[in-house]
């Protein structure tokens, strides 16, 4: 159980690493938005899901998957308003130079 | 309803006293709100979700590991496009578990919604014809799961 | 194991770091919402590890919790403000 | 070293504090303080003090930043550039010294947790045997603000409340 969760956790911080080289990395807000929704579905739900395997089956479990839908719920919503707010304001999404 | 099993699941206490407060605070809160949600969920509505999350899930798996090489690799290959997706839902509150699925998958946000019109931003080619075409799947699996609930759109 | 979590733990706040620079750096104002958006998605999980480094999950979930929903509401208003007044 | 664990939360502290008064735009550093007391939160946190690491996060995190951002929405001219003039020489003098004095009075403050500080050999193991017998909570920091010192917390209450009311008045936009 415990190398489960450690794989687990370990798979959950190769994608926030990724994530967080995305987000020096990409060129615009839009194209960083997406980094960040990556951090937010996948490594976020690999992380809890393997501190969720190591403690086992009790009801801080069940909260730690409440946090999860929590996140999962929220977090497209936060996306979703960034990105309006930053279209409607008038930023141009980055393209790349077509010769 | 929901309200209160939101309550027990964050004070995971059983004594009967704090189950009663529990019980009177989502009816309060329940009768505040009510009038303000435009659907009630049903309880067939919800299984159909709950069915619907795993195949979302293995979408959001395949799209991250693309969008994990894309940020990976040395030349940064993307090319980002806002596209306009229209789609044929007719439910409030399918249009917005529809963008959430956007959203939620990465590499695709939405950007903007007009009744069941959708302005997406895609980071690369291939994504965005996943979304003109594959999404389609996921559009046809949305659809199904409100096919009998009358449309307000 | 309470290596590997302290370890994790590190990680993490090295990952809330990175995307400080972005808040610090952002050239527009929606890098920093959105550098913002991921420094709390980390301390979530952060609060997390760290309830678990601590044998202590009960009390730490409840605060993280709150996190995401305080996320919520800010983010929420800071674009509703941007949305109506434009980006400066 | 007590404190080797807290170094690397502790220097994003102090970069986000000075990237709050560094910054130029008052919306970024808005939303810098945002970030600052949410690493304060976690540096309570990992202290140990839930409740204040809660607290940080509703009201710094949450509520301030609303409410800065209702007072930004309220009155932000279109040019939100702050022009700061350079520290007088007093404030150069002072303020150092001040630090200096600081850091020598700390000296002589106990140790963190020492056991045979005079806080924790007779105040605290009072509060924490008794405090159940005489108030029924089962928080001890609930049971100290809310019972032992309700009338100290009371007026503090009063006095947020009157401020945050004065604060509604001032910043109530002219319906016309």
């Amino acid at each position: 159980m415990t190398i489960l969760s450690i794989a687990f956790i370990v798979a959950g911080l190769f994608f926030l690493v990724v994530a967080a080289i995305g987000v020096i990395r990409l060129p615009d807000v839009f194209c960083r938005s997406h980094a960040v929704s990556l951090t937010d579905s996948l490594g976020a739900f690999l992380m809890l899901l393997g501190i969720a395997f190591y403690e086992g089956l009790d009801k801080n479990t069940l909260k730690i998957l409440v946090v999860l839908s929590l996140l999962y719920i929220l977090n497209p919503v936060i996306a979703h308003a960034t990105i309006r707010a930053a279209l409607r304001s008038g930023l141009k999404p980055w393209r790349k130079e077509t010769p | 309803m929901a309200l209160f099993v939101f309550w027990v699941l964050l004070s995971a206490s059983f004594e009967w006293i704090h189950l009663c407060l529990g019980l009177v605070c989502s009816f309060i809160v329940a009768w505040i709100n009510s009038g303000h949600s435009p659907f009630v969920p049903k309880s067939r509505l919800a299984v159909r979700v709950l069915l619907y999350l795993p195949w979302l899930f293995y979408k959001i798996v395949q799209s991250s590991l693309h969008l994990s090489k894309l940020i990976l690799h040395p030349a940064l290959p993307i090319a980002p496009q806002l596209m306009t997706v229209e789609s044929r839902l007719n439910h409030h509150a399918a249009v917005v578990l529809f963008g959430n699925s956007i959203t939620l998958t990465p590499g695709t946000i939405t950007a903007e919604v007009d009744r069941n019109t959708l302005i997406v931003h895609a980071m690369d080619q291939e994504l965005g014809e996943d979304l003109a075409g594959g999404k389609k799947e996921m559009e046809t699996k949305i659809a199904d799961i409100f096919r009998d609930v009358e449309p307000d759109l | 194991m309470k290596t590997f979590l302290f370890c994790v733990l590190v990680l993490l706040v090295i990952l809330i770091g990175v995307y400080l620079y972005r808040v610090l750096q952002g050239p527009t104002i929606f890098d920093r919402v959105l550098g913002l958006n991921g420094i709390s998605t980390k301390a979530i999980i952060l609060l997390i590890v760290m309830g678990l480094y601590f044998e202590r999950v009960d009390m730490f979930i409840d605060i993280s919790t709150g996190y995401a929903l305080l996320n919520l509401v800010g983010a929420l208003a800071v674009n509703k403000y941007l949305e109506e007044k434009g980006a400066p | 070293m007590t404190f080797a664990n807290e170094i690397p939360l502790l220097l994003l502290l102090l970069v986000t504090a000075a990237g709050a008064i560094l910054v130029k735009d008052l919306m970024s550093a808005v939303l810098l303080l945002g970030s600052y007391s949410f690493t304060l939160s976690l540096v309570w946190a990992w202290l140990g003090a839930v409740d204040v690491a809660f607290v940080e996060a509703v009201v710094g995190a949450g509520l301030a930043t609303v409410l800065f951002l209702l007072t930004l929405f309220g009155t932000a001219p279109k040019d939100t550039r702050l022009r700061r003039p350079p520290p007088s020489l007093t404030t150069l003098i002072v303020f150092p010294l001040l630090g200096v004095l600081l850091l020598y009075a700390a000296n002589d403050l106990p140790g963190f947790g020492d056991p045979n500080s005079p806080a924790s050999v007779h105040i605290s193991p009072s509060y924490l045997e008794q405090s159940y017998q005489d108030t029924h909570t089962p928080n001890v920091v609930t049971s100290v603000l809310m019972d032992y010192r309700s009338l100290d917390t009371m007026v503090e209450t009063v006095v947020i409340f009157t401020s945050g009311i004065a604060c509604a008045l001032l910043l109530r936009r002219q319906s016309k």
